[in-house]
């Protein structure tokens, strides 16, 4: 992990914590942060990141840009919302998490792939498909990250295909072209708006 | 020198806290545009429709209401009041064919000096844009081409309310 | 429109340099000449630049000119009007001249100070200026209002802020009616065991003043009731009093408990004893109640549901139990009024996560007060729900329902107090491990921090995490059958789970559930979350906006016991003062209705919040009475017929203005009309 | 739902004549990114969710009611309705997005509601009552509601984000014992399994860790989500914690279904992967052994391409 010097002439911490709310949908609200815990505490995997959700509001207050989208935050947040509904200053914290990992994916910053290549696996089949494909991705995901574990997974999926609850192939809705054409557009906009 | 459009406005100010939201910017000597010229009521209850046509009629490109928070009325709830008729007001505007954009209404409670300065900010910016309003040039108009007084233009009440000067 | 041929008024007109602060911006002589040549038609006669205008010397040129120069009408252009209005119109008044006819205009605060370019600044100075004058033409001579002041106070909430006001009312000599709604007087404050830092038993202090006031010669005391009806206005209000029906004749009752000991109806006691604990269908409260006469009631007395038992009646020795009693009314004459009706707590079953009311050995704060009470359910003993259990493990959660914009998003002052209270008597008590959870520690005043580091010296630990749940789901066998506190330890930066046998929350201090309807019946105004609006936040915190109504205590807002009282007495010096002077003096800011004009449309008198204007059904006009009306101008503003003028803010004063600010040329104005 | 989920559709296609309902689908609906896609992008991921609200619209005769079964699903399509209506740019960017489909999607067209939602409020639980001819008396049931149906909820429809019970409430209405479950509202996992199985795994471990302390029979899940890790992953959590649960995890429209008469196989019952017989045999259910077997299908009318090759980074 690269660590950043600070404070340097490359601190910039107005900076980081601007982009990130700018880069949020709505209010976000983080500037609101006291800092209090209540997401750290009520997180289901807050005990296997790096840093808590708190913690990494206070990294991007301090500008610390190259930490925080390096973290393993927000790609082991599980969207359960209970942070959103407790936070006593109604900071939007998912929706940040969203913000970090389109910035990671975005700056190529993170540092375990296994979790941004999840996301891009899901986006490509529902690029090309329109839907998600449970065989195809769990096999293409584990090939790249867990091929030993791959065996076990296996074991799942040929139970999940014999009780009729997975296919082998694929299936593409109708009028993927129009998809494509809409979220095409789509990223078209999102790279003018940023 | 410059030939930008300086609007004029008229702000009108609640005693207990818009005017004192204004003191407080003076006082912490926060910056904002000449262009307004305020005037202290005691509560925004006590803006009568008319003052804006007036303010209108003498010349002023805009004006600015400005009154406590919901719920923060120091009256209890006069500037829920003075809601009802801004929103009436500004229907009554466009009908006679003002943008009723140049009439606002602004909440400051007495703490927020930075607020009413920005919020005036931004308000001699929006009148900027739509360009002078030239009421009494349009009277005057209508009084050079014969019709006496235009009444489209002149509210009723406000024909009653002869002030003198 | 300024073609008149004569002016009426002989105006002077004085600009104010204040130093450098309007001279730097405002070029205050070329403003002084300016006015005295374009306004001259309006009748300005005299104008002056001074150095400083609020000086001796200052005020002494207007006072000459007044007297030398004969000046109807005065115009200090200087600083804001909340500054030295008072100032220029006594100077006025010292020169003969009406104060009110004096207007001061603000080129400081609205001008100089807001501004930089000093040829814009000095252009809207002018036309400040030229708004004030035609102002001040319209400006009439006015008196200030004097109302008579009845010596009489009520009081109106029997909590320790209330008390504390009807005693110092009381001692003075002059009379009080102290109301409450709860059959005994003390409020929240008899709850408590021990009251911080200090560790005083609340009882031993609050006892004594209970006494005091319910045997005081000059207080009224009225347990068991509340107020219904308020009328009137500032030194003169009639205020009805409905005394609910006790059951009891308090004449002959002696409080000597038979039958209370008779009663064979136990009944929760979800007030006193916060749930906890049990009491009888007929009580006092608690044992030091004042007055010490108990209650009967009928929502639960078996001879109120089906007719049968009254064995209190059977066994009282004096003959003092009467069913028949009725509701009754009193009404009282008060010059003034202080409203210490407190606050509730904040009901911590609304916080889902921590499990109260879900999980047993979760407790509220007012719970635990009542579990270390030695006069408590347990007498004193802390232990579990099951009533037997000491725990071993307590945690203390600080900020329930406070700071979090859920619920309310203030603090509520006393928990970070409390709660360290709290650890202390678990640890006295108990010598179990204490945990407080808080998010940030708010130990300010008086010996307050001292205490904090009392209670770290006896070993609590301190978590700075706010809690994000209380759960019995244990998720390994060492947690069976504990509560797990589960928190981000912030300063450590890890979660952690806690188990614990018992879990305190400090809930937070609301307004009470009717404090809107309340602050409604006295005319008075309160925040968005509820709490009554003082008239000024620093200045003046225990008067409000309408004239004669004081408040004191948790009212206003969460405070401690030393600011209740402060409070308290505080309100009650402000109401001696008046009560002494025997008459108040009032801005002369009051709308009159011209009956002549009047039409009887009665759209006014939906209008005023202070229920000011009254109609005479005989005559079909309505009438403003000066007392009551505040002056906020919204009849002013709404009369059709153009029958109520405002004095100090007419119409045409304020039109005036208008054309004055717009009166001549607009010279910021570089592009100029052309004809449509 | 075609697909892991299919017991639930094959359960709710067999109750919605009890209920009262004619389900449609939504023609040609894509994936709602699930909480992927919004993790790469943001604007697609709204652009995404449009495409299915506007063709709901589209679609809609009369009706206006979405209906999501999935957790995800239906927290995106709604997420994205509010946002577009709080958001007026975010609105005219994902229009724009849609107008290169042909699309057009005004925010508030449609209502999106959860199927367990619609069932309790607006059939109504006397309604289910009055259905139920094979109560499950005596079956313990551990109500799990997850994420992302009680959370957010802005418009409040479950009664609670933290403690909700209409779950509770519909199962007791079936005659099932409903177990006071503490975690009822706590994470499945989630996508977990993909990134790290040993946090998902822990996350599953606790719930059935709790649901075995409270001694339920089965429990019971309203998103294919929940259902799949709790289900599918029960075994792997069990070996890498070295536990031995046996927790049969069921839709509640199954439980719905067997309470109304229906037969197992009709509901999907006996394709789980913790064999449900043992529970479901205490209220004298017989679980179908062998699965009903999938139809074999061939290359030929097979709509599906050929896998995307994975994209190597760096």
């Amino acid at each position: 992990m690269s660590t950043q010097q600070f404070p340097t002439e490359t601190w910039t911490p107005a900076n980081f914590l601007e982009r990130v709310i700018a880069a949020t949908p709505g209010e976000s609200r983080l500037e609101m942060c006291i800092q209090c815990g209540t997401c750290g505490g009520s997180c289901p995997s807050g005990d296997d990141m790096d840093n808590t959700p708190r913690q990494i509001f206070a990294m991007i207050r301090a500008g610390m840009e190259e930490e925080v989208l390096a973290s393993n935050t927000p790609w082991y947040c599980v969207s359960c919302y209970y942070c959103a509904i407790r936070c006593p200053q109604e900071v939007h914290i998912p929706d940040i998490m969203y913000t970090l990992k389109n910035m990671a994916i975005a700056q190529d910053r993170y540092v375990d792939s296994v979790a941004p290549d999840w996301s891009q696996t899901f986006v490509d089949y529902v690029e090309n498909y329109g839907r998600s494909f449970e065989f195809g991705l769990a096999t293409r995901h584990f090939l790249r990250h867990r091929p030993t574990g791959l065996r076990d997974t296996a074991q799942m999926g040929l139970g999940l295909l014999t009780k009729g609850r997975m296919d082998l192939m694929p299936q593409r809705i109708e009028w993927l072209s129009q998809l494509q054409a809409i979220l095409n557009r789509a990223k078209e906009l999102e790279a003018e708006g940023a | 020198m410059n030939d930008q459009f300086e609007p004029v406005i008229i702000g009108f100010t609640c005693n207990w806290c818009s005017y004192r939201a204004a003191d407080l910017a003076g006082t912490a000597r926060i910056k904002y545009p000449p262009n307004i010229r305020l005037i202290r009521l005691m509560c925004s209850g006590r803006m009568d429709p008319t003052f804006v046509l007036k303010a209108l009629a003498e010349g002023a490109d805009g004006v600015m209401i400005t009154g406590c928070h919901p719920g923060e009325c120091h009256y209890l709830d006069q500037n829920y009041k003075a809601l009802r008729r801004v929103l009436l007001l500004r229907r009554t505007i466009g009908q006679m064919g003002i943008e009723p954009g140049r009439v606002k209404l602004v909440w400051a409670s007495a703490a927020e000096g930075v607020r009413l300065a920005q919020e005036i900010g931004h308000f001699v910016e929006e009148i900027r844009d739509m360009g002078p309003l030239n009421w009494p040039g349009r009277l005057a108009a209508a009084h050079v081409n014969g019709h006496g007084r235009d009444d489209r233009l002149m509210p009723a009440d406000m024909m009653l309310e002869e002030v003198p000067a | 429109m300024n073609d008149q041929a004569e002016p009426k008024e002989r105006i002077g007109v004085y600009v104010c340099h204040c130093g450098s602060n309007i001279a730097a911006t405002v070029d205050v002589a070329d403003v002084a000449v300016w006015a005295k040549e374009r306004l001259g038609d309006e009748g300005v006669v005299i104008t002056h630049d001074y150095k400083f205008m609020c000086s001796s010397l200052g005020q002494e040129l207007i006072e000459r000119d007044i007297k030398e120069e004969g000046l109807t009408r005065v115009v200090v252009a200087a600083c804001s009007p909340h500054l030295h209005e008072k100032t220029f119109r006594t100077a006025c008044a010292r020169a003969g001249l009406n104060p009110y006819l004096c207007e001061l205009v603000s080129i400081r605060e609205q001008v100089s100070w807001v501004h930089s370019d000093r040829q814009a600044a000095t252009e809207k100075a002018k036309a400040v200026v030229a708004g004030g004058v035609e102002r001040v033409i319209h400006n009439e001579p006015l008196e200030p209002l004097h109302i008579p002041i009845h010596p009489a106070t009520l009081v109106v909430g029997g909590g320790i802020a209330g008390i504390q006001a009807a005693l110092e009312l009381a001692d003075s000599g002059h009379q009080v009616y102290l109301v409450e709604r709860e059959p005994s007087i003390g409020g929240h404050m008899a709850q408590f065991d021990k009251t911080f830092p200090t560790m005083d038993c609340a009882a031993c202090i609050l006892t004594p003043k209970m006494v005091d006031a319910g045997g005081h010669p000059h207080i009224d005391l009225f347990t068991w009731s509340e107020v219904v009806r308020v009328d009137g206005f500032v030194g003169n209000f009639t205020v009805t009093i409905r005394q609910k029906p006790r059951y009891i004749d308090t004449d002959l009752c002696t409080g000597c408990g038979i039958c209370w000991e008779k009663c064979p109806k136990r009944v929760i006691d979800d007030v006193y004893e916060a749930g906890l604990g049990y009491r009888k269908a007929v009580y006092t409260p608690f044992a030091q109640a004042v007055p010490k006469y108990p209650v009967i009631d009928p929502e639960n007395c078996t001879y109120f549901i089906n007719g049968k038992c009254r064995a209190c009646e059977k066994f009282c020795p004096t003959d003092a139990i009467k069913f028949d009693q009725e509701e009754e009314f009193i009404t009282v004459q008060v010059g003034n009024i202080i409203l210490a009706t407190g606050f509730d707590l904040f009901d911590a079953r609304r916080v889902p996560q921590y499990g109260y009311g879900r999980l047993a050995n979760v407790f509220t704060s007012l719970e635990f007060e009542r579990l270390c009470n030695a006069a408590g359910p347990t007498n004193g003993q802390i232990v579990m729900r099951d009533g037997v259990t000491k725990p071993e493990l307590v945690a203390v959660i600080h900020c329930v329902g406070s700071r979090d914009r859920n619920y309310n998003n203030y603090c509520s002052v006393i928990c970070c107090m409390s709660s360290l209270k709290f650890a202390h008597l678990v640890k006295e008590r108990t010598g179990a491990r204490v945990y407080n959870f808080y998010i940030d520690m708010r130990t300010a005043f008086k010996d307050y921090d001292e205490f904090y580091q009392r209670v770290l010296e006896e070993g609590t630990i301190f978590v700075r995490g706010r809690v994000a749940e209380v759960t019995d789901a244990a998720r390994l066998p060492s947690e069976d059958g504990k509560l797990i506190v589960q928190v981000e330890d912030t300063l450590a930066g890890r979660q952690r789970r806690i188990p614990v046998d018992m879990v305190i929350l400090s809930a937070g201090l609301e307004p009470r559930h009717d404090a809107k309807a309340v602050a409604h019946q006295f005319g008075i105004s309160c925040s968005a979350n509820g709490w009554f609006i003082e008239r000024h936040p620093k200045l003046d915190p225990v008067a409000t906006m309408t004239e004669g109504i004081f408040i004191a205590g948790t009212v206003q807002g969460p405070k401690d016991i030393p600011a209740s009282v402060s409070q308290g007495a505080a309100a009650a010096a402000r109401v001696l003062g008046r009560i002494n002077k025997g008459e108040i003096e009032l801005e002369p800011v009051r709308a009159t209705i011209d009956a002549r004009h009047c039409s009887g449309c009665r759209i006014c008198n939906g209008l005023c919040p202070f229920n000011a204007i009254i109609f005479h059904e005989d005559a079909m006009v309505s009438e403003i009475n000066h007392a009551l009306c505040q002056g906020c101008g919204t009849c002013v503003a709404a009369c059709p017929a153009g029958a109520i003028s405002g004095s100090s803010f007419s119409n045409e004063q304020i039109m005036s203005q208008i054309e004055g600010l717009l009166l001549f040329d607009r010279p910021v104005r570089s592009r100029h009309f052309s004809a449509v | 739902m075609q697909r892991s989920a299919r017991p639930y559709l094959d359960s709710l296609l067999a109750i919605q004549q009890d209920i009262g309902w004619e389900l449609e689908e939504i023609q040609d609906w894509n994936c709602c990114g699930a909480t992927e896609y919004i993790s790469v992008s943001r604007l697609p991921a709204y652009a995404l969710n449009g495409r299915n609200l506007a063709l709901a619209a589209q679609q809609a005769n009369g009706v206006n009611t979405v209906l999501a079964g999935c957790s995800a699903c239906y927290l995106n399509l709604a997420k994205t309705d509010r946002y577009m209506q709080k958001d007026g740019r975010l609105n005219a960017q994902v229009n724009e997005a849609l107008a290169a489909g042909g699309l057009h999607y005004d925010p508030g067209t449609v209502k999106i509601r959860h199927l367990l939602d619609v069932i309790v409020h607006k059939v109504g639980l006397e309604a289910v009552k009055r259905k139920v001819v094979r109560p499950l008396t005596g079956l313990r049931v551990a109500p799990y509601y997850g994420c992302m149906v009680v959370r957010p909820d802005p418009e409040n429809r479950f009664g609670s984000p933290e403690y909700p019970t209409i779950l509770d409430e519909l199962m007791k209405a079936l005659g099932a014992e409903v177990v006071d479950f503490p975690v009822k509202t706590h994470c499945c996992g989630g996508h977990m399994t993909q990134i790290s199985a040993p946090v998902a795994y822990e996350l599953i471990r606790r719930l059935l860790y709790a649901a075995d302390q409270y001694q339920a029979d089965i429990m019971v899940t309203l998103c294919p989500m929940c259902q799949l890790n709790l289900d599918a992953y029960q075994d792997d959590a069990n070996k890498h914690f070295r536990t031995n649960y046996t927790m049969p995890i069921v839709y509640f429209t199954q439980l719905m279904g067997l309470a109304f008469g229906h037969d197992p196989a009709e509901l999907g019952l006996g394709r789980e992967f913790v064999n449900t017989a043992p529970a479901l045999a205490k209220i004298g259910v017989e679980v179908p052994e062998e699965p009903a077997a999938a139809r074999p299908r061939t290359r030929r009318d097979d709509p599906s391409l050929p896998m995307p090759q994975p994209l190597l980074k760096k």
